[in-house]
């Protein structure tokens, strides 16, 4: 038992540590901090930026495009991207979908699809859920009928992230219906200028347009974008959920970013004269959360070294995504009482002052989405109860 | 002891209630949001028709001298349905900061009958929530002074015609009035996340009134502030009982996995939680209220301890309503969010939980 | 609406309040304020010092001894009792079974058996709970066959506080099988010196003996004995229930009680010289539970006053109770803190040294069961659920 | 990076379970404490013949020089079991307070093969956990001292024949050896909620022998005090996870209402809670341990973080197996009372939450 790493290891972290030292523009530092979501220019600049470097897809196999790295050199390259500031790549494509085309899809569909993911030439959105099918996706009514060599599209999705921006939607739809409601699914590939496809934004209390409601009304997709076979998308989209859950891994790697946006808000903040963060009860609930934070970083560094020998991880993804929202929500509450009577500084009404976004203002508001999405923390309990402890 | 609205309060509480269903109807936030001026100039139209810009005034200074409790019948009301009003800084906050006082007389006379709006700048940079924390400086004597310092900030302050702020004379803190097109001050403006619009102000050199005796203001403005206080505690709870009626609602007709997901035990518990928080709240808001006459430093600690504790409910309240209502909570087109939106606010406005423990702790440290 | 009492009120509380100063002795003072229970022998020398005023039984209806007070006086009587460092006093004869004696028992059971509660002549324990039986009591299996004059009872009941110094027991015994489980239940009175009764001690982790499992073998119980109808007493044994979580108001009125201990222990503990009670993290974590205390007071005071207008408590008794017992269990806890490395000096090996019992550790223990008896916390969730949202 | 057990460490694992399984069966527990004496001799007797007392203690101190990851091997079995042994003072603290001085040579050997045992006394009345809190002063010089003073609290220390104890010199804060039957030594002994005995020490003109350099026995202290709190923070670790076992166990069969009471979603949830917990504290436990050789300040910080968090896992895991289990949870009959008084006792010993999160935030206050 060690926490060590090779020699090979720590070469391999310098080369990662240089690397981001000359691609991270220091102006993405307040937002990524905040564990807010850079722009999707900016985005897709730092993907280009790792697939140049042979780095846009770390957590695929060689023969896609990966860079063929151990859980080690995964967990390397997260923490120095958070320890540089960088973003964490933005991922349906990288980690929803492509992972399901090289698994599942058809020869043709890796072809197409596979480098346009890890160029960022392609913009991935996922079109899951829908008004009545949230956590409950099994109930999903949008249809895809055969007709010739196409499927044709109709039905409703919603909370589809950044479909204003795609140029992709990967989308579940009922090609039959069979009385156990998880079979009969499909999972289709969707090119968003297809004819039939409308967008409404829908607003969200963070008061960041990042999601949507997507309609589908004749659309049509070839077959040939069908991935797998026809009426096992189910089993997919499990694969996928599973996926989403992984990705947090990543997410909770950032963590420390967050906690260090806290810690510089709560150094320029003074009351009665003094620094906030030397007051002791203020120091005392950042230690509480460092301290958390820590226990999260090893759960996560366990994860990894069970990925690497083959241990099956079960619902510990879960436990990690509970606990990192969990953490993610009470860093930026933390963050907003560092602000203090700024935090009612939101937006100027002219002009615009420096003052004009507290980040750690809007990471509080988004923050609360984070127990929701991907499962929410209740349904994550669910799946723990049931997989883990067999209650 | 009795904890009843008598009948007049309950008037006063209806009338809330109709305002609020009338200007601010739940089931459209949003659209509301893109008539925001027009609205609420209606919603101060109104509220200066039905006598509440004058009812917290002092029947001395001119006002109908209604008390905490009547306050408090409205402020539930305001809270219950969002309503995004300057009410409290304007009509509560500014007329007992400058009660007595003949030179504020035609200011508290503009306010009462709605021709002009005032808020209060007692809050400075590197001094967190302490009232007693004033740096900026008043110079001059009797009628004639010229204040220069900055005001951080000024809840509900960005639509004020005048300003009450502190600064120090030689006799130590004072209060005085300043128009807000005054000389030397500069005023920047900012919306929050609840759509409350406030300032910060930079004054330099600029000329002021002197309100009341220099050097002895300092009790005055923590008995305004913790009246201010006690009206945003009855907000929070009407804003409460909301949310979670509306949650409860949710939880009776959202279906998944084919049932209502109020079905589910860990929901329910949830819900109960959160209906044991508004019960706390709601008993902080009327113990409080019902305290403000207390000697100073036993008002202090209970008007403390229930802004402490208010806001821990509030927050958890407002949370769990989002978190329950899942997707359609985080997102803006319900009222969901921006009730959360707003106990986040009222849980910052005049002092966070952690300066209200601070100041339960030890009263007789801050202020006099 | 106001908080103010009358004239008449503040003359009564003078009265309760010389009345506490001349009758509680100072050595109760370190085990009331931990929320310990006092000897059996203490209790009934209260009681009877209460009787003797004639003040033993505050809530009950003048007509069956009770002073007539207000809901206000109540309150009044029980804070100045909290104020004293009174106990609370014992509640299952009280509380308990003596209401239902007058609200459901012959003229004959409340002759016989009402004075002797007050006077505390009697010590009444409660036989409801069976090893099958606990939070869902109407699976309760103890059986009372009807044998001409009298009930044989046969069965075992568990958790019966006090058992071994009780002259009396209530319990609930099915008298019929019926379909529907709640029905064909009798609540019957049964002296503890009745031939068949045998008693084991539970052992507890507070280390304090006061449960026990009750063994009854053929237990002859004159009919006379039956409260109200026979096959009704589920019925009786719900107001029961509801008046067991009532009497938690009065419990939670002495809750300052604990945190008066709490600051005792913190003031006489330094930590690098200072006392414990003057460092920010310590004294923050206990104004937290000073105004959580705070709002439990007002709360019972709201309920006091719904109750002295009429109007229905409902589950309001279970959100006190709820409240109650999470405070009590981390006022305790915090105590604990506040005893530091002394916490843990449990017994003295040898000697009687006068660290020997810190009444803090002992109730840090014994508040454990606070949130299991009487309807968990879980139950009163269930039942606020249901009852107050109905859900 | 690696997390797993080597062969030996397995088989170090096993011989725990054995041992705890054979001598300390969860199953009656009660019972077993009757024998308390006679039990805890065995087990120190199986301790010694299985060569575990010599482990920990360094190879050119004569001992077998094993890893903190091979203590933690037999500690969470240790936990798992509940044996209250007094081994982590004796063979864990002691040896690592002692190491390198030839003075201590007889003691380290008595120690292995278990002819004596020895515990520390660090605490001190106004000290709170503070280890560089010495007002215990020491006069002498050479291999000639006379100690004055009072140790508040000995961990284990119950059963000890010899004491180590910290004492001020004109040189700072140094470490000496006592014999528990020296003239001039008052032993204070008890017992804890969990049946560990521990002492408290009354020193009046106390003979004693230095050991290590005087005034410089602080950091020493430190580290020692460290890989003591790790050893704990195994044993905390195996306690949880049985105690979670049990309470699942209990969850699938238990009925109530007609069905188990694992079904209830609401205790399902708390049971996810209770297994997150584990994790979180087994992370952490391999963290600090892993930690140990780090620079001081890096280690202090990582012990500390790991104490504060096992200790807060451990109580929630204790308090809600109790919960849980309703009223058999709290009588003593059954195991899971006793997991949870452990785990309150593991978070008191060696420095409760509060303090490891202040040394946590400044470990450079605190200690060289």
């Amino acid at each position: 038992m060690d926490l060590d790493f090779t020699p090979a290891e720590l070469a391999f972290r310098d080369e990662v540590r240089a690397f981001f030292a000359k691609t991270v523009p220091a102006e993405w530092l307040t937002r990524v901090r905040a564990g807010l979501r850079l722009e999707p220019a900016e985005l897709i600049a730092y993907q280009k930026a790792l697939a140049a470097k042979g780095w846009g897809a770390p957590t695929w196999p060689v023969e896609y495009g990966g860079p063929g790295w151990t859980p080690a050199q995964n967990y390397i390259f997260e923490s120095e991207s958070a320890r540089a500031g960088a973003p964490i790549q933005f991922h349906q494509g990288l980690e929803l979908i492509g992972p399901i085309i090289f698994t599942y899809g058809s020869q043709e569909l890796k072809d197409r699809y596979l480098p346009g993911i890890i160029n960022a030439d392609d913009w991935w959105c996922q079109g899951y859920s829908e008004p009545g099918a949230g956590s409950d996706l099994a109930s999903l009514r949008t249809t895809a009928v055969r007709d010739g060599d196409h499927y044709v599209l109709n039905g409703q999705k919603m909370w589809t992230s950044y479909a204003q921006v795609a140029s992709h939607m990967f989308v579940l739809a009922r090609t039959s219906q069979e009385p156990k409601r998880q079979q009969g699914i499909s999972l289709l590939l969707v090119d968003m200028k297809t004819p039939g496809i409308a967008i409404r934004k829908i607003e969200t209390m963070d008061e960041k347009y990042t999601t949507n409601e997507v309609f589908l009304d004749d659309v049509r997709v070839p077959v040939t974008n069908l991935v797998g076979t026809e009426g096992k998308g189910w089993e997919y989209g499990k694969v996928l959920l599973d996926r989403e859950r992984m990705v947090c891994s990543a997410t909770a790697i950032h963590l420390p970013q967050v906690l260090d946006g806290v810690r510089d808000a709560a150094r320029a903040r003074k009351i009665g004269g003094v620094p906030l963060i030397e007051t002791p009860a203020f120091a005392a609930q950042l230690a509480q959360l460092e301290i958390e934070a820590m226990a999260l970083e090893t759960m996560v560094l366990r994860l990894l070294a069970d990925l690497a020998s083959g241990a099956d991880s079960g619902p510990r993804g879960s436990m990690v995504k509970l606990r990192w929202s969990d953490l993610y929500q009470r860093a930026t509450a933390l963050w907003m009482d560092a602000l203090g009577p700024e935090a009612a500084h939101f937006r100027a009404l002219e002009g615009e002052g420096p003052a004009d976004m507290p980040y750690g203002m809007q990471g509080a508001l988004y923050s609360r989405v984070t127990s929701i999405y991907g499962g929410s923390s209740e349904i994550q309990h669910n799946i723990i109860a049931r997989r883990a402890l067999g209650l | 002891m009795n904890f009843e609205y008598s009948d007049e309060q309950r008037m006063l509480a209806d009338s809330a209630n109709r305002l609020g269903a009338d200007l601010w109807p739940s089931s459209d936030r949003l659209k509301l949001l893109e008539r925001f001026d027009d609205l609420t100039a209606r919603t101060a139209a109104q509220m200066a028709e039905l006598g509440w810009l004058m009812l917290p005034i002092a029947e001395d200074d001119g006002g109908l001298g209604g008390s905490a409790v009547d306050v408090m019948a409205i402020m539930e009301g305001v809270g219950r349905h969002l309503i995004p009003t300057s009410y409290v800084a304007n009509a509560v906050l500014v007329p007992a900061l400058v009660s007595g006082d003949p030179a504020a007389a035609d200011l508290l006379a503009a306010i009462g009958e709605g021709s002009a709006k005032a808020a209060a700048g007692l809050l400075e940079p590197d001094g967190g929530y302490d009232l007693g924390w004033v740096e900026c400086a008043a110079t001059g004597s009797g009628t004639e002074w010229t204040l220069t310092g900055e005001k951080l900030h000024v809840e509900d302050g960005a639509d004020a015609d005048w300003f009450v702020v502190t600064a120090k004379t030689d006799a130590g803190i004072s209060l005085f009035l300043v128009r807000a097109d005054a000389p030397g001050l500069t005023v920047s403006r900012f919306r929050a996340i609840d759509q409350h619009r406030h300032a910060r102000l930079k004054l330099d050199g600029v000329t002021a009134v002197l309100i009341g005796e220099a050097g002895a203001a300092l009790p005055k403005v923590e008995l305004a502030v913790d009246k201010a206080i006690c009206a945003h505690l009855a907000e929070a709870v009407g804003s409460m009982e909301a949310a979670l009626a509306a949650t409860l609602d949710y939880l009776r007709t959202r279906k998944q996995f084919g049932v209502a997901i109020g079905s589910f035990q860990s929901l329910q518990h949830r819900a109960v939680d959160m209906g044991i928080a508004l019960e706390e709240a709601r008993s902080m808001s009327y113990r409080a209220t019902l305290s403000l006459g207390l000697p100073a430093a036993e008002r202090r600690r209970v008007v403390s301890a229930a802004k402490a504790r208010v806001g821990q409910c509030g927050l958890y309240v407002g949370r769990q309503a989002v978190q329950l209502h899942g997707g359609v909570g985080f997102s803006d087109e319900l009222i969901i969010s921006h009730h959360l939106k707003r106990q986040m606010m009222l849980d910052c406005a005049y002092g966070s939980v952690e300066h209200h423990v601070a100041r339960f702790v030890a009263p007789q440290v801050l202020g006099a």
